[in-house]
């Protein structure tokens, strides 16, 4: 991935995000207070805003992505996604092409972070069951196909429906959630799925 | 929802400068930034800041002055603020005897004021946390998110205030708010949603004549729904769920705040104190402190809370200590 | 309209216990009536009385106190209290100085205080009158029932009640009272209406995206309807509709309170004021006190009144004079 | 009138006015608000409740009767009618059994001094608009029928409905006050229309 491809990937996790805003608002109403579409447009938009566009440093459009984010989204999804960004940003530092192994060992230290945060687990209903399956499975599959990713982030969604909260507001609805879509978990979707066309774009 | 706004995205900066124009004495805003900070701080002693989302006012910003908060640091509407404006906060109010942050505990204030935390300790501050959990509708679990922080959080702040004013330390300061936390017990009820501005919708329904037991201050649920119940029926239920966990007995003392969520006619609340003084009354309990009014909103939510903190002698001196805020004078 | 109360007409009665539960030190009823009055009066002074119908709080119990009114007398929701009432009250606060009693006017507000104050001559006690007429909205004229008292009302109550405690005597406080009101105008618009407990039906009726400007606080009508404006928008008309009988000019200083209807959220409120206080600085006018809150409510309306009051030295010395009242603190 | 009669008007009333609560609180809602019907349930609930059964003097009965409005109503209206009723029973002080023309001396008595607490006159809209009426035509008609009062107290109410409110709250809708009733006048006639009623019994 290079940096311009980093920066394509910002920009298109903003266009999704804002074509999907009242979609994640309306996913946080039911489960939450309502405001995560405006907190992620809000993030994005900053995050695009501010980017770098000169420099070839991977490392440094991601790390500056999230310290946006991290300033920029508030709630509980800021500090996850401003610490995702940030830590897959200091990760590939320096880096102008990294592959996709390196990629996958930031992630993994990236989603391992976001976890301890937020004191989560994969199987609370966040934004983290999407995030720590699709980096299990890059870092189990041979990901040739980079549309199995997407079919990955796609099915780890799915199931995220299934799950009772424990983690977030939507814990307080304790067993009701089950059945009900995490409007986390839908806005990592498509921020993976983003990355996915990206980097088949970058092919 | 008809509202008195501009933008919804302006309305934050706009109400901060708006809270300015109308206390010019004794706020002030910290450029750019969603901070509000005392225009003088009372030297040397512990900085005290809290904060939150917007929509909760007068909370946060209206417990700012002598005796009580420090500086206050607000989000977007019903959202945390971001570590960095936490930050910019307790730069402006440490004096070398270190800063306390009062933290409602919704897993969003949580992680960004820890962050905050954080930046402030690798630049060398003092920095420690309490985290308000009151709400007795949600179970408190370690696996789980644990009991909210709701209208409790203003005694947290006038005790730790108080105890600050008074030259106590950080250590000391904390240990106090950390008893006030687990001393205090609230619960809420709503008639009427509130709507985050330029969402388009409620945040949650309810039907014509119900209410929801046990809401949050963002509309959260509750523990049940039911009919709407007389204001009488109403404190003897809110009573019942509050009580039990303080294991109050016959000739403890309490400290009660009837808190309006927003919408809710301050005769609908002195209605509701009128009761609740008669059942602590007959259970032998003396109520030695009532606070009524709007102290922690949520938007045009109608509806009220009631908070209860068992008292000690230290607790209730520091509450009936001097204060001098916008919201919260004694 | 789902209400926190028991009977409906049980509803100012609880109240009033429920006010004297929460400030046993500040308040206290006089029996069997609905009187509230200072728990100590201040000595060898001018009595103040205020009052109306109920459903306007923090009016008018909150102005009880130090430096404000010594008793307040409450009627049925949004109803005149009787000359009976009205009459204890001056009994009750009458130290031989006199009492002045700050009346709204409204025909029934008149017609009772009148009757309360014929019997107190009879008896013996100097008594006299000021009636608030602030509101814009309504034209004034000999003719008719005159321009109705709103918001304005509250710096009537600071004002005077700071002469009387300076000691100015009843005609001294008289003189004063009728300078504020005759240097006071409100104006305010409603975005949702309130709805009389008991009654059934909302006071009047407003479409999706409509206000009405003007509205009384108890909703008589107002001006005009109009399309729900932005913030900025709706303090410019305001503002161009209280400003003209007041004579403005560059230099001049003005008190502003931004009055919220009962439902209004404190956010809502502050918007406001940040337009307002740029658009009097722009005109050259100076904004030496600002006060915003719900000091004179309509039951659950939604929406705010703007009250300026034009200062000279002593209105200004006066209203900044010290008070601790309820809601009404300096 | 006797005592008794006296009495029995105030049942009347009252009973009157709380089988049309409602008609008056709307009425008052449209252009005022919207508590006359209450205002007025709850005065007069007061009266019968203190109306003395033991003596014989109509003045005692009609001046406890207007005490206790005047305490109870609050509001336009509690004066108004505090004071008709205090005032004809002033003029009926001691008498045991007035005749129409005492009643009417009275009724002229009273009303005057309603006109005087309300700054009002006929034509502003208001309930004196059915007692000035009424009390003329006890003046200067010769009311051999009872029936007749009532139909003039009828026609007086029927015609306020096209006045222009000038005083109390309705004043404040200005020509959109014309073409409705006021609920002043509608509990004004009430109290007239059961006058009649139990004058008539009496006979
Ligand atoms: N402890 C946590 N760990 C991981 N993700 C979390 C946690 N708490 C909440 N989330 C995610 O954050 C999302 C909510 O974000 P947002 O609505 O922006 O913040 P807030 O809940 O503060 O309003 C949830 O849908 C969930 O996916
Ligand atoms: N100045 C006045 N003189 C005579 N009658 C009046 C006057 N003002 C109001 N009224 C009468 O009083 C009625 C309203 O009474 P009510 O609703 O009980 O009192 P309020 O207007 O104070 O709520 C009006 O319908 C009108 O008939
Ligand atoms: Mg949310
Ligand atoms: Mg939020
Ligand atoms: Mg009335
Ligand atoms: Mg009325």
């Amino acid at each position: 991935m290079k940096a311009e491809t980093a920066r394509k990937w910002i920009h298109e996790s903003a266009r999704q995000i804002e074509a999907n805003k009242e979609q994640l608002t309306q996913l946080d109403q039911t489960l939450g207070d309502g405001d995560h579409g405006l907190n992620m447009g809000r993030g994005f938009q900053a995050a695009v805003e501010q980017l770098d566009q000169d420099t070839s440093d991977v490392g440094k459009v991601l790390k500056g992505a999230g310290t946006s984010l991290l300033s920029k989204i508030g709630g509980a999804s800021g500090p996850l996604y401003g610490t995702f960004f940030m830590k897959l940003g200091a990760h590939l530092a320096g880096e102008e092409n990294p592959d996709l192994k390196q990629l996958t060992e930031g992630f993994r230290s990236a989603v391992d972070s976001m976890k301890k945060r937020g004191k989560a687990e994969a199987g609370e209903k966040t934004m983290i069951d999407v995030f720590e399956p699709v980096t299990e499975f890059l870092e189990t599959e041979n990901v040739s196909n980079l549309d199995n990713l997407r079919e990955k982030a796609e099915a780890s969604l799915e199931e995220v429906q299934g799950f009772e909260a424990k983690k977030g507001r939507a814990a307080y609805y304790k067993e009701k959630s089950v059945g009900k879509q995490d409007a986390g978990a839908q806005s990592a979707y498509y921020i993976l799925s983003s990355l996915v066309t990206v980097l088949k774009e970058e092919q | 929802m008809k509202k008195i706004m501009n933008e919804p995205n302006q309305m934050v900066d706009q109400m901060l400068d708006g809270l300015v124009k109308a206390y010019p004495d004794q706020l002030k805003r910290l450029e750019d930034t969603t901070v509000l900070v005392r225009k003088e701080l009372s030297p040397d002693k512990v900085g005290i800041v809290s904060g939150g989302g917007s929509g909760h006012e007068p909370a946060h910003a209206g417990y700012i002055g002598e005796g009580m908060l420090d500086a206050a640091v607000s989000g977007e509407v019903f959202t945390s603020p971001t570590p960095d404006q936490v930050f910019e906060a307790i730069k402006a109010v440490d004096q070398g005897k270190g800063v306390l942050l009062v933290i409602k505990n919704y897993t969003g204030d949580v992680m960004n004021f820890e962050m905050a935390a954080e930046m402030a300790e690798d630049e060398g501050i003092n920095v420690e946390y309490v985290t308000v959990n009151d709400d007795v509708a949600v179970e408190d679990s370690t696996h789980t998110t644990g009991r909210r922080g709701v209208a409790g959080t203003i005694f947290v702040h006038k005790i730790a205030g108080a105890a600050a004013a008074s030259g106590a330390s950080l250590s000391e300061v904390k240990e106090l708010a950390a008893r006030v936390i687990q001393h205090t017990r609230s619960i809420g009820a709503a008639l009427y949603p509130a709507e985050v501005p330029g969402s388009g919708n409620p945040g949650f329904e309810l039907g014509d004549n119900e209410i929801e037991v046990g809401i949050g201050i963002h509309g959260e649920p509750g523990m049940e729904k039911t009919d709407l119940p007389s204001a009488d029926q109403l404190s003897e239920k809110l009573l019942d769920e509050v009580m039990p966990e303080l294991e109050l007995k016959q000739g403890d003392e309490v400290a009660l705040m009837v808190n309006g969520m927003g919408a809710t006619p301050l005769m609908e609340l002195y209605i509701l104190n009128n009761h609740l003084h008669d059942l602590l009354t007959n259970k032998g309990i003396t109520v030695a402190d009532t606070k009524v009014g709007n102290f922690m909103t949520a938007l045009e939510m109608a509806g009220a809370s009631i908070t209860i903190l068992k008292l000690d002698n230290e607790l209730k001196t520091q509450l009936q200590a001097p204060s001098k805020t916008i919201a919260f004078t004694i």
